[in-house]
């Protein structure tokens, strides 16, 4: 069994960082913040990396199985006997193969970001947020509770949000973060009723017990679960359902992606870390931790799953393939992967040979967050250089950026999927997947890989190739690619971004934790390469020099183009619904209804009693006669009254 | 430990503010007055605790009681559970922060503190009385200090908003006063109005179906129960900001107290055929104070809009009637009382800076007031109920509370109130985006001051309490858990 | 003999006051302010006198009885006769006809005693009309002020109005019964129509001297129109006094015919509220504007009354005294400041805080006893008289009763907000400290404040009923 | 028919509203005070049949009526001495004039 | 009919006709003459009940007392020649309904109600009786009502003294 303290280290040395930075980072360390944070998030990865070894090699394995160990696990918030929250460690293949990525990258971004970020002002502040959204994450990743990975969850959406609003003085900057809470927000909504539905048939609101206790065929809570029904689906459904969509919000799936791309409002290092290889992933993380109740217990809600990843995927190439913001782009690229990974979860089934999409997908997760947080890091040295985000301000910086420029053609290759990088080999597991379950998905896949392809080297060509540097742009760029702190990170990922693609997942991941043998099928890479080759070809014919050819296409598909452009009016539809409907029509009424009849009601209560008591005076007129009157009135009255009555 | 000395403290201390020679005396008698109470309330919660653990399991504990008016069996009667003891602990945070950020309050300051302590005072005897008299009583002292403090040291239209907070209160009161009569006179032949004693009492169904509404609606008016919340508004915008502080953190607690301790606790079948009205209102309340918020320009109004839509989830969780919810409705009367006297401390921060509480008007003020710009973050957050603050655990207390009521009117109910989350998040982002983010509008802002001492000791006080609750919950629930315990069993049965 | 010396102890010390100033207007006369000073010492003198030996006792073939309770009532009265002869000293020292008016404040004194202690409707009638007459007298002693006598001749013309309708009953009274003594009264009452009509002629006599609504129209006039010193003894004293033999008379002679009353209370006690509040709250006279709010206490007394048992007169008693320091208070800061800057008007009073902090508070202790919010006694009196209500069943009344202090806060607010909040460029100058309408004034406010706290006074009340 | 109790009674009666009549509706103040002394002999008379019709035992309610004379004595005296000094302030005795105190 | 029966109508007739018309007529000195007369017949009504003490006192104290007093005080407030000031229709018509709606409740009150009267042996309300129980202080004794009336009087007479008879000074300052 591992020792709890130290993987309970793993996530707290990343929060030492953040209450040291934020509490005395202004004051004492200054601009030595970046390397306290950066050497606390070296022990931190050293650290999960050493627990990875044990795991993977040593305590994890029993009889070829991998084990869920929890090595620790405190009542935080007991609610009743059974509910409670706990604060605990899952180490499970998932588990640490997130802490591996997430130390790892965080790391990597630490590093880059010690020269990327030198200067801010609010230097300290920047690396105390990296840090909590680094304990965030570990945190989330290692939660053995539902309620516990909710909470982690919300940290991430929060410190997303200071990160994409560090620059709080744009205005855009500070629309976009709001933009990525609310929505995220929204989604965790649904989250939040899915755990109240799930633990409320489960009675858990552990993992392992809740998944045991709907995945048991027969068990009362799973009969409950199936049987009990709203809107004529069934409860588990619901449940899986609203949990999906907390993961969708953060995954950026299509209808919830919205936030992403203007997400990439925050520094090009945070894009890297959260909007690239990790936070975002945290959807599919999240399916994939409760992948046993969604195989059995609630397939619908699986095949929701891969429908919406392959939509988002392929949405999201088809957009990536139009706008000109090379972080956007990136953005765009990143939402079509994740959809990847989510089909693939969604096309899996539990166990054996069918669990391959699992495998897939986490496999997948692994060399995206490889290779994509290399292209973001790149693309941060590229903005680095040209000072802004325009494909139109670059072009033939292969000179000036050479490092730069072989890692991101590596990385390029990878995403498009050429052997024999890594995006290769988790997308061809990804594809046969599909193949081998559903084959809609499966051509949607294809197709989104070659547009992958075209995009990436759009890109790339835009970028390094196209035309020569014009140095009158930003006359001041004469850093170079800005050193080691610079090179290191991207090159060190580079050489990620090819070997992962090597490591034999099945081995280690699988949906039933057991070993899958993923062998080679040569036959089956043929079309998907092939295609990728073809996108890659496009692109150079049409951007790798200078022409006017990208702007016939596009006008010649203009619907399609300006359509596409607009990413679908996703945005003015959303913007619709909460400006009209939301603020217009919900938010203003209940106001004025607040302040005119609610509150109108009270000051007309008082008024009326002014109004009458204004119109009695009449009774006390003065005349000593009429109080005569009124008196003998009063006494018969009343006589009378109880007289007669 | 003798509970009297909560009460005594703070009487002596508005004494003594009284006979102090100058404003300065009065400021440091009022703080040294508070910081001892806040010490008292660490040491109630040390000795409760302590008793706790040594077994005893007395529904109060440090009971005390004495005949007052034995003619009519009014007895002072007090005594704690963990409920009480984690309002006297809320109470005692916002009065030595409502102390501290009164410092600068330079126009009859001694009155001010004298009326300050005086409503504190009434605050702790709500919270102490086992006697329904002495309540009553205790809840009134607190309703004339919250007039003054608005009439006199307030802004805006403060009389109207001091005449309409105080007529409404009132009126609240009035209605309690009769069901706390009808109690009186159902409750046998002895005729007591010992909270322990009706406890144990079975009151006709009859009789609580007529006093449960009156008792609920009286208390309902102070804990801004729809429709009856058109004061908070108008009374925390008008309010000085220890004044808004007490309102919002101290006050509208009393009424939730009430509607949890008395209607819901000593009328336990009424309460249980109340419920889905309670949950009907409080839905309301929560939603639509939420959407309220979200058209709002002025600093407070949206702080005292969101507060209609937090008090709300306090009422939910009552209504629901669960152990988890009432629980859960305890936490978040704990949590929204710290979180909205931190937001009002930092608005007045802002206002006495600004001069505006318009929040079209501001903008960036993170560039100039980075410490109070952060408080601002972190009360929002708390507001938003991020983990991490107390207003998430009190809200997920309550959610999975209310969950455990099966029915699709409560279902609805609770996914309702999971809605305002969104809602909130929408409103508190939208202020804090337009106020301490964006650029600065206004050049004169450049020149504006971070916080005085003061103010930085008020608000680390209160987000330390905050933090307290957010990141360890399990003290407060043990706290709290056992006290809705004994309320449950009596509806339960 | 001797007994009849302890028993008429009270009566006996007013009427030698009374004959005491007579002799000395009929001789050489003396300068106010000594004259003031021994008139305050038998006062005083005269309220010690009422803790001395007080027993049960009946005089005059049951036409005179006093008990503890009766003799715990005339103390308060002297006590509030003795604090009036205190607050508004200033006034006093400018009349020129000192001895006058005490002879009748005196008579008028006496009068109440003998009403309170009075064992027939026969020394019932004739005492009401002691305590009315001379303070009909007393009201235009303003003699050049045009309100005062018009105050007085309003005064006189209704009482005169409602003596004859009450003895217009009392006739009917005695025709039906045959007896006028109240002690023989129970056993001939039975409840019959004649009974109750004659009754009702009873009660409004009553409704007139407690001014309440519909027969409550001279009080504001007379309040107004009278020398504050008067108006005091007419709100606070003569209220009192009425108060007291009301509900004896009710629960006592009258008891058989309490369904009857009881609906007329509950009847009166609504429209005397609702009435007097809504009239208070248009008020701009400060005496006036007390008029109005003393008429809706009546009704918070008449409320009290329907509970028709022992704490009900308990808590009437002990409401009257908690009214007698708030009330004498307010008036008493409302003499202070008539007095010393001629102005009435609540208008008037807008930024009294900034000059005169001691006034202000005293009359805002008064205002929020009166509004009965605690810790002051108001609170005890009227929660004590809605509990005794209560008891009763009635609910509904009590929910009117309480949603009408609503409105009577609103109306206090109104006077505090004034003196607290509004903004004057000319308030009242500072006005310099009397020391003995202070020491009245403080003696109100340790009344205000403490009446309430201590219980063993409402117990001490309690035991006595 | 022989006079009797319900005869009297009839007569006071009477008197006492015709005394009530003249309260309301005279405006000389002098006027309205000789209306009281009618409602006063009203009740007297009253008094005296009551005593001889149905309680001659007692004398209780000739007492009364002695007394009600006295009463009525003093207060026609105070009345008319509030009245003469409410002529000297106002120069008028009309009782519609006297109204300078209302609402 | 005997002649005391025609004796009693007649009072009765005369007294509610000068009664009313005292209340009615338009001349102030009438109205105090009617008044004296209406007063005089309930004296002889007193007569006719054989209440010769309470008659005497009727005359004595009413018409050698008060309605001097009044025409006292008519000489001191009348600008004379003048009729009283007309009263407003509507007030005069709501005041006659008033009391005529009391009167039939009374009336009808008093009729229904079945008077049973004593059957002891009736008191003769000679001069010596009232006196000695005027004075008395035991059984049916009226000791203190008769001395609660006197310092009635006697208040009522300082009253007046003070009301009535201003000092010089005050009288020039208030006129007369």
């Amino acid at each position: 069994m591992p020792n709890a303290i130290y993987i309970a280290l793993i996530p707290l040395l990343p929060l030492a960082g953040f209450l040291l930075l934020g509490l005395f980072g202004r004051r004492i360390f200054k601009n030595n913040s970046g390397v306290i944070g950066t050497l606390l998030m070296m022990c931190a990865t050293i650290i999960s990396l050493y627990v990875a070894y044990g795991y993977f090699f040593e305590y994890g394995k029993v009889n070829g199985v991998y084990q869920k160990l929890i090595p620790f696990k405190y009542a935080w918030l007991v609610f009743s006997k059974d509910l409670s929250i706990d604060m605990g460690i899952t180490l499970d293949p998932i588990s640490v193969m997130m802490l591996v990525v997430v130390t790892f990258i965080s790391l990597m971004v630490h590093v880059f970001s010690l020269a990327y970020m030198k200067g801010e002002e609010r230097f300290s502040t920047f690396y105390a947020f990296l840090s909590l959204f680094t304990f965030s994450m570990l945190g989330l990743v290692i939660s053995s509770n539902i309620f516990q990975i909710y909470i982690f969850w919300e940290l991430v959406g929060v410190s997303s949000f200071l990160l994409i609003g560090y620059y709080y003085d744009r205005p855009s900057a500070v629309a976009a973060s709001k933009k990525a809470f609310i929505v995220t927000r929204f989604a965790d909504l649904g989250f939040l009723i899915g755990i109240l539905v799930l633990s409320f048939y489960s009675g858990t609101l552990d993992f392992n017990e809740l998944i045991s206790r709907l995945t048991a065929p027969g068990s009362d809570q799973l009969k409950a679960a199936v049987t009990s029904s709203f809107m004529g689906i069934s409860a588990i459904t619901w449940g899986t359902f609203l949990i999906f969509i907390g993961g969708a919000g953060k995954s950026a799936m299509f209808p919830l992606h919205v936030w992403l791309p203007d997400a990439m409002e925050g520094p090009t290092p945070v894009s890297a870390l959260i909007h690239a290889a990790t936070m975002v992933v945290a959807g599919v993380y999240l399916v994939a931790r409760l992948f046993p109740v969604f195989a059995m217990a609630a397939p619908d809600s699986l095949q929701i799953v891969a429908y919406v990843g392959a939509v988002s995927a392929l949405l999201a190439a088809v957009i990536a393939c139009t706008q000109t913001d090379i972080k956007r782009v990136l953005a765009y690229s990143t939402m079509s992967q994740i959809g990847y990974m989510m089909f693939a979860l969604g096309v899996a089934k539990y166990g054996g040979e069918n669990g391959l999409g699992y495998t897939a997908s986490m496999f997948h997760l692994f060399t995206h967050a490889m290779f994509k947080a290399l292209l973001f890091l790149c693309a941060g040295a590229v903005i680095h250089f040209v000072h802004s985000n325009e494909m139109a301000d670059m072009g033939g910086l292969r000179k000036k950026l050479p490092v730069t420029h072989i890692a991101f053609l590596i990385a390029c290759l990878s995403i498009a999927g050429i052997p024999p990088f890594s995006g290769f080999f988790s997308k061809e597991e990804i594809l046969l997947a599909a193949w081998q379950q559903n084959r809609t998905i499966y051509w949607i896949g294809l197709i989104t890989s070659g547009m992958t392809a075209f995009y990436m080297f759009r890109l790339y060509f835009s970028i390094f190739w196209n035309r020569d540097f014009n140095d009158h742009h930003s006359a001041h760029n004469h850093h170079g690619e800005g050193g080691g702190l610079i090179t290191i990170p991207l090159i060190i990922l580079a050489i990620g971004s090819i070997v992962s693609g090597f490591i034999p997942f099945g081995n280690f991941v699988s949906s039933d934790g057991s070993r899958l043998a993923t062998g080679f099928h040569a036959s089956f890479s043929i079309m998907p390469v092939s295609i990728g080759v073809i996108g890659i070809l496009i692109a150079g014919w049409l951007y790798k020099k200078q022409s006017d050819k990208p702007d016939k296409i596009s006008s010649s598909l203009n619907g399609l183009y300006k359509t596409a452009y607009h990413k679908f009016y996703i945005d003015e539809i959303y913007l619709f619904i909460t400006k009209k409907i939301l603020f217009n029509l919900v938010g203003r009424p209940a106001a004025w209804f607040d302040r005119n009849v609610v509150d109108g009601l009270v000051n007309f209560t008082g008024n009326t009693t002014q109004v009458i008591s204004e119109k009695i005076k009449g009774i006390q007129s003065g005349k000593v006669q009429q109080y005569a009157i009124y008196f003998l009135i009063g006494a018969i009255g009343l006589a009378a009254l109880i007289i007669y009555w | 430990m003798n509970l009297s000395v909560l009460l005594l403290v703070p009487t002596l201390t508005a004494i003594a503010i009284l006979l102090a020679r100058n404003a300065n005396q009065s400021r440091w008698i009022a703080f040294a007055g508070s910081a001892i109470q806040f010490g008292l309330a660490f040491a109630l919660l040390y000795a409760f605790s302590h008793e706790r653990t040594n077994g005893n399991y007395e529904q109060m504990l440090f009971v005390q009681q004495y005949n007052w008016f034995p003619a009519w069996n009014i007895s002072y009667h007090i005594g704690v559970d963990g409920i009480a003891v984690a309002m006297i602990l809320l109470t005692a945070f916002i009065v030595i922060a409502g102390v501290l950020v009164s410092w600068n309050v330079i126009y009859r300051t001694k009155e001010f503190y004298f009326l300050l302590i005086l409503l504190s005072a009434g605050a702790y005897g709500f919270f102490l009385s086992l006697d329904l008299f002495i309540l009553f009583f205790f809840l009134e002292v607190a309703v004339i200090p919250k007039y003054l403090l608005i009439g006199i040291w307030g802004s805006g239209k403060k009389e109207y908003s001091a005449n309409k907070l105080a007529l409404m209160l009132m009126g609240g009161s009035a209605l309690v006063l009769v069901g706390l009569l009808g109690m009186y006179f159902s409750s046998g032949h002895e005729k007591t109005f010992d909270v322990l004693r009706l406890a144990q009492l079975h009151i006709p169904i009859d009789v609580q179906r007529i006093f449960f509404p009156l008792l609920f609606i009286g208390f309902g008016v102070f804990t801004a129960l729809f429709p009856f919340h058109t004061w908070v508004p108008d009374g925390h915008s008008s309010a000085p900001t220890a004044g808004s502080m007490f309102l919002a953190g101290i006050s509208m607690k009393l009424g939730s107290y009430g509607c949890l301790r008395v209607a819901t606790w000593l009328m336990p079948d009424a309460a249980k055929e109340y419920a889905p009205i309670v949950i009907l209102l409080s839905a309301i309340a929560i939603l639509y104070g939420a959407f309220a918020t979200m058209m709002q320009k002025d600093l407070k109004y949206i702080n005292a809009y969101s507060s209609v839509s937090h008090c709300g989830f306090i009422l939910l969780g009552i209504g629901m009637l669960t152990k988890t919810a009432i629980t859960g409705a305890v936490m978040q009367m704990v949590s929204h009382g710290l979180m909205t006297a931190l937001f009002f401390a930092v608005i007045g921060m802002i206002y006495e800076r600004t001069h505006t509480r318009n929040v079209s008007e501001m903008g960036g003020l993170m560039k100039v007031m980075p410490f109070i710009s952060t408080i601002f973050f972190i009360a929002g957050f708390c507001s938003l109920g991020l983990p991490g603050f107390s207003g998430f655990v009190a809200e997920m207390t309550i959610f999975m509370g209310s969950w455990q009521n099966t029915g699709l009117f409560y279902r609805v109910a609770t996914v309702a109130a999971c809605m305002s989350i969104v809602v909130t998040a929408v409103y508190i982002l939208r202020a804090i985006g337009q106020t301490v983010m964006g650029p600065i509008k206004n050049q004169d802002y450049l020149q504006l001051k971070d916080a005085k001492w003061n103010e930085k000791l008020a608000a680390i006080i209160l987000i330390l309490g905050i933090i307290a609750i957010g990141v360890a919950p399990f003290w407060l629930n043990d706290l709290v858990r056992p006290g809705a315990e004994i309320i449950m069993q009596r509806i339960v049965k | 003999m001797s007994e009849f010396f302890i028993l008429m102890k009270s009566e006996l010390v007013i009427t030698f006051i009374i004959f005491l100033l007579l002799f000395i207007k009929i001789g050489k006369g003396m300068k106010n302010e000594l004259l003031l000073q021994w008139i305050q010492i038998l006062l005083l003198a005269n309220c010690f006198v009422g803790f001395i030996d007080n027993r049960d006792g009946v005089l005059f073939d049951g036409m005179f009885h006093t008990s503890g309770l009766i003799a715990f009532e005339k103390n308060i009265l002297s006590l509030g006769t003795y604090l009036i002869s205190l607050l508004c000293v200033d006034w006093l020292k400018k009349t020129p006809h000192l001895p006058e008016f005490f002879i009748l404040m005196l008579s008028a004194l006496l009068g109440m005693f003998l009403m309170i202690s009075s064992g027939s409707l026969l020394i019932f009638f004739l005492s009401l009309e002691l305590s009315t007459i001379p303070v009909a007298a007393l009201a235009n002693f303003d003699l050049d002020k045009k309100i005062s006598s018009e105050a007085a001749m309003k005064m006189i013309l209704s009482s005169a109005f409602s003596s004859g309708v009450l003895l217009f009953g009392i006739s009917l009274v005695y025709g039906a019964t045959g007896t006028i003594g109240f002690a023989s009264l129970p056993s001939h009452l039975d409840g019959g129509t004649l009974q109750i009509l004659a009754f009702t002629f009873l009660f409004t006599a009553f409704a007139f001297k407690l001014s309440v609504v519909p027969f409550h129209l001279w009080t504001a006039d007379v309040y107004e129109g009278a020398p504050i010193a008067v108006t005091s003894f007419l709100s606070v004293i003569s209220k009192g006094s009425i108060a007291f033999i009301f509900i004896s008379t009710l629960y006592k002679p009258f008891q058989a015919l309490h369904p009857a009353w009881n609906n007329m209370l509950v009847i009166v006690a609504i429209c005397t509220m609702i009435i007097g509040n809504l009239f208070a709250i248009r008020q701009q006279n400060i005496k006036r504007f007390l008029a109005f709010s003393s008429i809706a206490q009546v009704g918070f007394i008449l409320v009290g009354m329907t509970a028709n048992n022992i704490s009900g007169n308990s808590s009437v008693v002990y409401f009257v005294l908690v009214y007698t320091f708030s009330n004498l208070a307010a008036f008493g800061v409302a003499a202070v400041i008539s007095e010393n800057a001629g102005k009435e008007n609540i208008d008037d009073y807008k930024g009294l805080y900034q000059t005169n902090p001691f006034l202000s508070w005293i009359m805002a202790i008064a205002l929020f006893s009166l509004a009965g919010i605690p810790p002051t006694a108001g609170f005890f009196g009227k929660l004590f008289l809605l509990t005794a209500g209560a008891s009763a069943g009635n609910y509904w009344f009590i929910i009117i009763a309480a949603l009408n202090m609503i409105i009577s806060l609103y109306y206090y607010l109104r006077v505090i907000r004034a003196m607290f909040m509004d903004k004057n460029d000319e308030p009242i100058v500072r006005v310099k400290n009397n020391p003995m309408v202070s020491f009245a004034l403080i003696i109100c406010a340790v009344g205000i404040l403490l009446v309430g706290l201590l219980s063993w006074i409402y117990e001490y009340i309690q035991s006595l009923a | 028919m022989q006079p009797g109790l319900n005869q009297i009674l009839f007569i006071s009666t009477a008197l006492f509203f015709i005394g009530v009549y003249g309260f309301f509706t005279r405006r000389n103040l002098v006027t309205i005070l000789m209306s009281v002394e009618l409602v006063l002999n009203s009740v007297n008379l009253n008094f005296i049949a009551f005593n001889k019709y149905l309680w001659p035992n007692r004398l209780d309610g000739v007492f009364f009526t002695v007394f009600i004379i006295a009463i009525a004595a003093a207060e026609a005296a105070v009345a008319i001495a509030i009245i003469i000094n409410l002529y000297r302030n106002h120069q008028s005795i009309d009782v519609e004039k006297a109204e300078e105190m209302k609402y | 009919m005997s002649l005391s029966t025609i004796i009693f109508y007649l009072l009765a007739t005369l007294t509610l006709v000068s009664g009313f018309l005292a209340v009615t007529t338009k001349h102030i000195f009438r109205a105090a003459i009617y008044l004296l007369f209406s007063l005089l017949f309930i004296a002889g009504i007193y007569f006719w009940m054989h209440y010769e003490f309470i008659a005497a006192v009727q005359i004595v104290v009413y018409v050698g007392g008060i309605v001097v007093l009044i025409i006292f005080s008519i000489f001191l407030t009348h600008q004379s020649g003048q009729n009283l000031p007309k009263q407003k229709l509507g007030r005069t018509i709501f005041s006659a309904l008033a009391a005529l709606c009391g009167f039939i409740l009374i009336l009808v009150q008093v009729y229904q109600h079945q008077f049973v009267g004593t059957i002891e042996r009736s008191v003769e309300a000679s001069i010596s009786n009232i006196g000695s129980q005027m004075l008395g202080v035991s059984d049916n004794g009226y000791a203190l009502p008769f001395e609660v009336v006197s310092m009635l009087l006697l208040a009522a007479m300082v009253g007046c003294i003070v009301i009535a008879l201003r000092t010089p000074k005050e009288i020039k300052e208030g006129g007369l």
